[in-house]
């Protein structure tokens, strides 16, 4: 199974801001996309996770195994560490990788703590166990390391090792060092979007 | 036994049924959740003498 | 689909989680209105059937905003979208659970604030299968007003005024079920109305707000 | 020795270990003997019949539901000004055994109001602002219950139960004033001595009450005891969690 | 402090801010109680001012979410609180930002409104002073009871459930204003009132709010 | 003027989660605050700022002089970008740093962009330049550089650097290199708070 991403034109706020990016992923490898502020990353990780379409361009391969982490990390404040990823286990229909999910990121502790006490590194690791209990053989991954300590950057780069090792693939959006040495890097700045090109955005229309 | 109650008899009744059962209602809600604390923290007592 | 009900629920009966409080509000409009229009039982009375459908409805309102927006905000919704659960089956299943929570609890209030509002004694019955019928109505439609202002900051205030035009079929034959009933009058042209709805609602609206959801999502 | 000295939960805990069997037993025999006797040994009034049976408990409870917030108040300023954890559980223990004896006087009046009044329910004053206290109750739960952390949560519902009560009593007068009653006065003025109810009413009457304010106190120890504990157990797993 | 009432009153005109909402929710509530009472203009016109004065009240208790639990979720509150104003005046310029958008708006509707409920001649006067003189009342209590609520999530149930009692005193003696107005009676005695518990619900009530929201931000 | 914190204890939760803190914090100088995920650092910031209540000790020297800033930002979506800025200056009465913070952190293009709309680093730029515009002089803040690109972090580092340079201070906490060398840096590890030693927390009367 390898993702193929072909020509892709994508929009935020009716303009195109990335255009003719092309890329694959393939099975045991990371990608990680690197761009300025306000390049257009998370838009670009939205699409493939199939939030928004894109203006133009394919995404192949990868229909209906993704998962998807963004900055909000979609846990409720008044559910248990458990509860949480026991309920996003269930979601995906796995049923018995929650004691895995909460060991690999050093959250036995934690586990009947109210994930609306825990702090912000904490609950970023929460996040990023989600990961683990759906099963899923994409990654996409939107700065995944924010608030982390070094410690738990360690721990995050090796679930990604392991990820990776069991055949799955990443993207990851970041700009800090993630220590992933052999991943591909792809800077998304040379593809950045030159308005009036005809790539049919919404506002194309009225130019 | 029953005292004659006249014509108001399910009146008295009910008012004392209704009452009495929520009273009862209170004092088993009360005990219930004197108990489940009580159990909680002997639990955790014990493991924290345990662990010294 | 059951582990979205059942979590749905659980963090409706937690503290804080806002269970019980659709009736409270019940409770409240209806002690309100009496405030409001005067002691006098034999005018509460004639406008109990109708007061008791607003409230039940306003509660119902109140409590429409915390059935998607609450997901949107943490990341959930994001990720559920990419779950594998047709958007359809997430929104209906969160319609049930609003329902269970805020519906069915003012069903079976209703005839006790019925005493309140000295309602007629033959009206209790039909107040309380007019709410049945027509509550789920309520929610369904509601959970489409929420699909719709999701992205909007507190839409709670947009959410209503989306919503009420929609409820007022439902209300008007709702409320005049209860109040033929209440009258002791022939019902059936209204009862027949507030079940149509129900059933046409229940089977086209979770496609609408799956529809609406995904665009707010993108 | 001062009394504050109670107010250190361990030691709130131990004493009320060594009265609450005690209590039990006075507040329970207390209330059968007061019901009881109403119930079976009273003789039916001339006017309303067998309904007068129902003053044994709806009066006792009456007084209790208001006593019930007084005493809230009471702790909540306490924890105000002196910050005494006690207090503010007593007053978390007390809400919803008040809040029963509000539905037991407001379920027991209407009940008596069908064949007195010829109806469930009337806007009188007395009734409207039981109701009101009713939903005071309510609201003060539902916000004890909605707030994780639990100085937090002291804090909030005290100030809460401070401004409630001005405003109880804003609207009783407001409630007075916007409709004329049906209900009794009083008939039990404590000062003039005097009475509209006669003695063979009036014992049981008393004892009921008696009955009814010792299984307020039980209830509210009991219940504090149990709020400790939960206090305590939360305590201990935070610093099992912390070393 | 005027920059504050100013982005406060900003962010209400923009698009989505609210403004407006109130008054539409007003007219919804309305328009909803003639279709659940039904279309009797006698039995319309005697229950108008208790009506208008609930609607207004509901419309007035639905914005207040917006109130201050917008600005704790985005942090804003935490960093008023670290600045040069005191959190009293925080709150007062919220209430009176609250007041300005939901409040005036109803008084000023409020004759209208009372037509589509066949309102007598003389009641049009009545209601608009006893809403004049009452709604500052509602937003400042209101504004409380936010100020309780503000760490939970959408507490907007418990926020209504926690503040209507408290609105009782105004709304009996308002709506007595109102109605008293509208039947020609002698009214002094519940205007009084009115004005009398909204000067001391503005005098005292900041310092309550403040005192409630030190300690959410804790 | 100096700000001298003394045998601070502090609590989350009603349990203190770190004891005996001491420092200094001088005119000029920086303090960067480490520690692990859950360490107590955003606790201890917030007691600093005063917007909770030490168990003990004091923070002295630094009243009404501290500009906070926190994981969230405190942007209004519907605002522009100078609006929200024009805002906080009205608010700590400075009327004229508004362009100035604006070209700091290169914020002059968006300026008209409704704060929404901005991507995540974009967001965080604004909320650092609000910093510029309170007038205060003691910079207390919670992870400043999350979601920033490599070119924003020496743009904040240079910022922090010219505050300090007129005398002003900064207490920052991090979990990356934010490019300042000759910062003092303190671990908080070392103070976690051992339970049950008289902190005076609201649980200990329980233990
Ligand atoms: C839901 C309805 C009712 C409520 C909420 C209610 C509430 C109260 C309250 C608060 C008291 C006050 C006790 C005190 O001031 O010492 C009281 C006393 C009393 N109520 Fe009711 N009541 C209700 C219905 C009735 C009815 C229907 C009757 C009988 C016709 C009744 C008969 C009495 C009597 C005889 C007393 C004792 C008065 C005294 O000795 O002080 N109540 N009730
Ligand atoms: N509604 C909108 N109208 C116009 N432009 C917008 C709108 N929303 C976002 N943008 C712009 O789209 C661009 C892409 O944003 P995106 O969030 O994808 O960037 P990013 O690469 O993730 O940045 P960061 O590293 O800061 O997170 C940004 O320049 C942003 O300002
Ligand atoms: N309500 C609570 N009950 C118990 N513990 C809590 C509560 N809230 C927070 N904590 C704990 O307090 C500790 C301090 O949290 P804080 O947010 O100060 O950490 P931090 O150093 O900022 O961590 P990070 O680097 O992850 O942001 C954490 O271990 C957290 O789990
Ligand atoms: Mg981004
Ligand atoms: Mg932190």
């Amino acid at each position: 199974m390898t993702m193929t991403v072909t020509d892709l034109t994508i929009a935020r706020g009716g303009m195109p801001i990335l255009a003719a990016l092309s890329f694959q992923l393939t099975p045991g490898r990371a990608l990680i996309l690197r761009g300025p502020n306000g390049a257009g990353k998370t838009t670009l990780l939205r699409t493939v996770a199939g939030l928004q379409s894109p203006l133009q361009g394919d995404i192949i391969g990868a229909e209906d195994q993704i998962a998807y982490a963004a900055h909000a990390d979609g846990l409720k404040a008044m559910l248990s560490v458990a509860e949480n990823l026991r309920f996003w286990a269930d979601v995906f229909g796995q049923h018995d990788d929650v004691e895995a999910a909460l060991s690999m990121f050093n959250l036995r502790d934690l586990r009947d703590r109210l994930a609306g006490t825990l702090s912000a590194g904490q609950k970023r690791r929460l996040g990023l166990a989600r990961l683990l209990v759906t099963g899923r053989k994409v990654w996409v991954l939107d700065e995944p390391t924010v608030s982390l300590d070094a410690a738990s950057v360690v721990i995050f780069a090796d679930a990604v090792r392991t990820h990776l090792a069991q055949g799955g693939m990443a993207l990851i959006a970041t700009h800090i060092d993630l220590g992933l040495q052999d991943a591909d890097v792809l800077d998304v700045t040379p593809f950045a979007a030159v308005a009036g090109t005809g790539s049919g955005a919404s506002d194309e229309a009225f130019l | 036994m029953i005292p004659d109650l006249g014509k108001y008899a399910t009146t008295v009744l009910a008012a004392y049924g209704s009452s009495l059962a929520l009273l009862l209602g209170l004092l088993w809600m009360t005990l219930r959740q004197g108990r489940k604390a009580r159990r909680a923290l002997d639990a955790v007592e014990e493991r924290a003498k345990q662990n010294g | 689909m059951k582990a979205l009900l059942i979590r749905d629920l659980k963090l409706a009966f937690r503290a804080g989680g806002g269970f019980g409080l659709g009736l409270a509000f019940f409770l409240i409009v209806v002690v309100m209105t009496a405030f409001a229009i005067g002691p006098n039982p034999e005018l509460l009375g004639r406008v109990a059937p109708g007061i008791l459908w607003l409230g039940a409805l306003l509660a119902c309102l109140l409590s429409l905003d915390r059935v998607l927006a609450l997901d949107f905000e943490d990341g959930s919704l994001d990720l559920l979208a990419t779950a594998p659960l047709p958007l359809e089956a997430v929104v209906s299943v969160k319609a049930l659970a609003h329902w269970i929570t805020t519906g069915l609890p003012l069903v079976l209030a209703a005839p006790v604030l019925g005493v309140l509002l000295s309602l007629p004694a033959q009206g209790f019955f039909w107040i309380t299968i007019a709410l049945l019928i027509g509550t789920p109505a309520l929610s369904v439609i509601g959970t489409f007003g929420a699909a719709i202002t999701v992205g909007i900051k507190r839409g709670g205030l947009l959410l209503s005024l989306l919503v009420l035009p929609l409820y007022v079929p439902t209300l008007i034959f709702g409320a005049e079920v209860a109040r033929r009933g209440a009258e002791g009058m022939a019902l059936d042209t209204p009862l027949l109305m507030v079940s149509g709805i129900t059933c046409g609602v229940l089977a086209l609206m979770p496609f609408a707000s799956a529809a609406v959801l995904r665009v707010n999502l993108r | 020795m001062s009394l504050w000295e109670y107010a250190n939960p361990v030691k709130f805990l131990r004493l009320s270990e060594k009265v609450l069997p005690t209590l039990w037993v006075a507040s329970i025999a207390c209330v059968c003997t007061g019901l009881v006797w109403g119930f079976f040994f009273t003789p039916d009034d001339f006017r309303q019949g067998s309904t007068v049976k129902i003053i044994y408990i709806h009066v006792p409870s009456a007084l209790m539901a208001i006593n019930a917030w007084f005493m809230m108040l009471i702790a909540s300023l306490i924890w105000l000004v002196r910050r005494h954890h006690v207090s503010a559980l007593a007053a978390k223990g007390a809400a919803p055994v008040g809040m029963i004896m509000t539905v037991i006087a407001l379920v027991t009046g209407a009940i008596w109001g069908q064949p007195m009044w010829g109806t469930w329910w009337a806007w009188d004053p007395r009734l409207t602002s039981f109701l009101i206290l009713f939903l005071f109750y309510l609201g003060y739960m539902a916000l004890w219950a909605a707030i994780e952390d639990p100085d937090s949560a002291a804090d909030l519902t005290s100030v809460l139960c401070l401004v409630g009560s001005v405003f109880a009593v804003l609207s009783r007068y407001a409630v007075n004033f916007w409709n004329q009653g049906l209900h009794q006065g009083t008939s039990i003025p404590v000062a003039t001595g005097e009475r509209t109810v006669s003695d063979v009413f009036f014992v049981p009457l008393l004892i009921a009450m008696v009955g009814f304010g010792l299984l307020f106190v039980t209830l509210v120890l009991y219940r504090t005891g149990t709020e400790i504990r939960l206090r305590r157990a939360r305590a201990l797993m935070a610093r099992e969690g912390q070393s």
